[in-house]
């Protein structure tokens, strides 16, 4: 199949368009900072964005940024905090309308592991074993997980990377599903979508369990459920997600001004 | 000018590091500001079994991990952002000769925060209800964990919530961009949380990138959020966070981030890095800027934030001022 | 430049302030910065029966205390430093009219802290032990209170501690040196509390001495500890401390300091004060700059502070232009 | 009697030969301040001086500064802070050596009250009614009463101003004496001296009761505890206080350049 966009592209202007204008926004690097900055060089100019580092006020000029506080994204800002004030007053607290995190590992109920995956089996067991391969950890993404109002998670759509269960959750999704994430006083709504590199899953509006929302134009419904870890429902109002316009993908390439989203497949 | 807490980075890690300590370092960002160079010192002078406290994962704690100069680390993220994994650290975890804790980024902050504040606990509504309250690294055979992130009643509402144990690290080598001889610091970028360690670690040594005269932190007493109370020693050093960026100073050297987290991948790989990056040069600065490269050092110097830095040009000791306020300090010690 | 969030300071009252409110004034120092003209416009508007949060008392809440628009109050200084009792607020005290709970300086730092990061407590070992813990101005029946500083057992050593509950203040009326027209803002001076106050309060108005371009922002991104993300408003008013103090702008009015206070004392005063300095002056700043008096304002900027301000200069908008964008606002709204 | 110097100089003199070179040391406004860079001014350059407000290495310039945040105080720092800064990283935590308070009230084991005066029996009573008097409050003071090292209460030596009990404890010494500050926790060490305009009182070692340590070249044993509200001990080692030196008077009124002490008598 040939396009005039890549997967990864069609994942972050799908992850840009759930951004709305004027909301307070929290993006980590690469995939994820792409997809929110093109969603305020797009279609929300007034969004607020911010890193965990506490830089408000700035968009990455350059290129992609090496990290949350590389200068490509420390050139243009108009306040320099700390993480206790972007991820405590701003997240923890709640205020923070929608984030966005990357995951090596997602489950029905979309808890997210980027901490490690372990042997075989991938069950940690009753012993906190080290794990076959370590992953980079929480970062933000937990504070994210816990405060932001509604969060998106970005992962490539790979059998082994959608488990029924995550071998370690480093960032509640919605736990067990239903209201589990009352039981812990969490002042954030949980992940409101899993874009993937196929299409789009969301939660079912009371058992929690993602299901899947749409597609994206070169995959289908059953690509998507092959390459999920468990038996993806479908939702009954899923389709198809419409193909990046011309001026989306003009806004997405100004923001990946080196291309990181085309040399990928 | 006096050189009053002004001290050499060799002397610094002689007489502030010790083998078995808790260790921190700040910033402690993956590609920003961090006293890299200080780790590198602390290798030179083989200090060993550390007790990492890094709000985040460095090239300076890959580095450590890497060389098995850490048996215990504590961190909010463990990777290398856009530079991938942090090979050195992982290899270090997954042999398990490393135990590693987990942490959220704003669980590092806060307990650091409560660190500085001497609280016996820190009020958790992150990090409970997740892997990283019921696994602990420091006590794998507790699972769920119960001690690492105990849970507290909120006296208001009767509901329960978790509790952070602070920080309160031994040793802290804070990467700044200006400090004055007397310890005053000022850092251009995100602070992260170097306000909250520079008041949690017991002992503050600075790595500044430039030394700037007491008067331009009297212009800017409202920069200034590091004082000098709470600081023991400020080495000087250009390029301290290097291969990692400092805004206002330099850029990220992406080229020996890439190499140096590779090398990191094996034990070779860090053997030569060794070699090459640390027990290669002087114990002067000169040496230091050297080793990086001159060209290096004056193209990563071009970056897009150097116009940061340019309200403090003006009170910037030059580099050769400096070294000749250290040998004034080295023949008063001798 | 667009005037985005910049509003004369009558429709910041209008807009955001409510009689029975939870208001919040920073820094609230007794002798430096604080929001005092947004208080004459409370009054003005005839707002009553609020509920002040002030860090300390300062002259704002002396005078809103004076005129009876105070009933509840929660403090950590009650008086006016160097100028001694605050007579206004002491009278409201002492007739029983206000209810005054009070708290030592940290603590309401701490409570503020708390609210800005939405905890339900926080740790709290300063206050207890003392009538700052065992009496309530809120519950005066409750004696020794108990809901005030109860007590929360620190689940690693089993001892107890206090715990405070957080502020989140409705409203907070925010004094700062420079503020861009988005919400951006510069504080000179100490911060007293002003960083907790802006993510604790709901709503947030600046009051600015000065209006800058974002430009100076850019440039000392480190100086802006208020970013526009948390401020719904801004209100520019030079002299919007007086007859307080501003950090690089201008000194304490000493004579007024002292002539207001005085005034405050007795119900005669008040209504004297009230008359001559509240209902007095138009709605426009160069009215409220007349009633400072010319001279005066000239003469207090003369400082040994002044300085301070001198690295911001060249980005402060004439005063004239920024009338001229509260005259485009004030179309636009027609 | 006809002095070369006041009574507030003496006691401004004898409060600053508490605080030792090098100390971290957080001063009040008034007499607490000139008291404290007095210190600095004469035998002490190396105390390191801060304010709850965050104010540091600064000194007090064209007079005595009106408040802590005066540009008296602010016109050569080279560093401002937080309140959260100052009382809780340096004095809540236990790092400063030594504070300077005020009292209207205070008592024998060295409690202040800077709250409320009562009517009659000085008794709030079992209700909280309104003070007859309203005072300042704590202020920093409590927070220094709780975590400095140690702290001096300054306070004009009136029996109504030395009470068996205060009505009201603002700030705590040693409470009920003895080792009663340990139920609480504090890291403070407590009260080292109540410094008055007549001489010097110091607790116990054991029982912490304040005892007359020292009187002024003006004053004696006798004037002394017949201004105290309670049966004054008297340590056996009371002695006279030495007069100011030359060197020391020309020191505080080199920092009292407006003359604030000499004013009074």
């Amino acid at each position: 199949m040939s396009l005039d966009y890549t997967r990864q592209e069609m994942m972050a202007i799908a992850t840009g368009r759930e951004i709305r204008d004027g909301e307070l926004a929290i993006f980590g690097v690469g995939l994820s900072m792409l997809a929110g900055y093109f969603a305020q060089a797009h279609h929300a100019p007034k969004v607020r964005a911010m890193t965990e580092g506490g830089i408000y006020g700035a968009s990455p000029i350059g290129g992609l940024p090496w990290g949350i506080e590389c200068n490509r994204i420390s050139a243009n800002a108009t306040s320099f905090t700390s993480a206790l004030d972007a991820l405590g007053c701003l997240v923890a607290s709640g205020r923070c309308d929608v984030g966005i995190v990357g995951a090596a590992q997602v489950d029905r109920f979309g808890n997210v592991n980027t901490t490690g995956i372990w042997d075989e089996g991938g069950e940690i067991g009753p012993r906190y074993r080290p794990p076959k391969t370590r992953l980079t950890g929480a970062g933000g993404a937990n504070d994210i997980a816990c405060g932001a109002r509604r969060y998106i998670v970005m992962v490539t759509h790979e059998p082994k990377r959608f488990a029924e269960r995550v071998s370690y959750v480093t960032s509640p999704g919605h736990l067990d599903g239903g209201d589990a994430r009352a039981r812990h006083g969490f002042v954030g709504g949980g992940p409101s979508a899993i874009v993937t590199t196929l299409g789009i899953l969301r939660p079912h509006p009371e058992t929690k369990e993602f299901r899947l929302d749409a597609w994206f134009p070169f995959s289908s419904v059953d690509e998507i459920r092959a390459h999920t870890g468990w038996d993806l429902a479908v939702s009954p109002d899923a389709h198809v997600v419409p193909e990046p316009s011309a001026a989306e993908l003009a806004a997405l390439r100004r923001v990946d001004v080196t291309g990181a989203l085309r040399k990928q497949a | 000018m006096p050189h009053e807490k002004l001290i050499p980075l060799a002397e610094a890690v002689r007489r502030y590091a010790r083998d078995g300590q808790q260790y921190a370092s700040g910033a402690a960002l993956p590609v920003g500001s961090d006293a890299v160079v200080f780790g590198r010192e602390l290798l030179r002078q083989k200090r060993r079994d550390l007790h990492a406290i890094f709000h985040c994962n460095t090239q300076q704690l890959n580095l450590l991990a890497a060389a098995g100069a850490v048996t215990r680390a504590e961190c909010g993220f463990s990777g290398l952002e856009g530079f991938g994994f942090a090979n050195g650290l992982r290899r270090a975890v997954e042999s398990g000769t490393l135990a590693l804790e987990d942490y959220s980024n704003l669980a590092m902050a806060l307990r650091l925060l409560g660190g500085a504040l001497n609280w016996p606990f820190v009020p958790a509504t992150v990090n409970v209800g997740s892997d990283l309250e019921y696994r602990s690294g420091f006590a794998p055979d507790a699972s769920p964990a119960t001690a690492k992130i105990p849970r507290v009643t909120d006296p208001f509402s009767g509901r329960e919530i978790g509790a952070f144990s602070p920080l309160r690290p031994e040793l802290a080598a804070i990467h700044v961009t200006l400090a004055d001889p007397l310890g005053n610091a000022i850092m251009l970028g995100t602070e992260w949380s170097r306000f909250e360690l520079s008041r949690a670690a017991q002992k503050v040594v600075l790595v500044a990138d430039a030394i700037v005269d007491t008067d331009c932190m009297r212009q800017y007493p409202n920069l200034v959020r590091i004082p000098d109370v709470v600081v023991e020693a400020v080495v000087y050093c250009p390029f301290a966070a290097w291969p990692q960026g400092s805004p206002g100073m330099y850029d990220v050297d992406e080229e020996h981030m890439k190499a140096m987290n590779k090398a990191l991948a094996t034990e070779e790989g860090t053997a030569a890095y060794l070699r090459d990056y640390v027990h290669s040069y002087g114990d002067d600065v000169d040496g230091y800027l050297d080793l990086i490269g001159r060209d290096t050092v004056a193209r990563l110097t071009q970056g897009p934030s150097a116009f940061l830095l340019d309200p403090f040009r003006k009170w910037i000791v030059p580099h050769d001022e400096v070294l000749a306020l250290l040998d004034e300090h080295e023949k008063e010690a001798a």
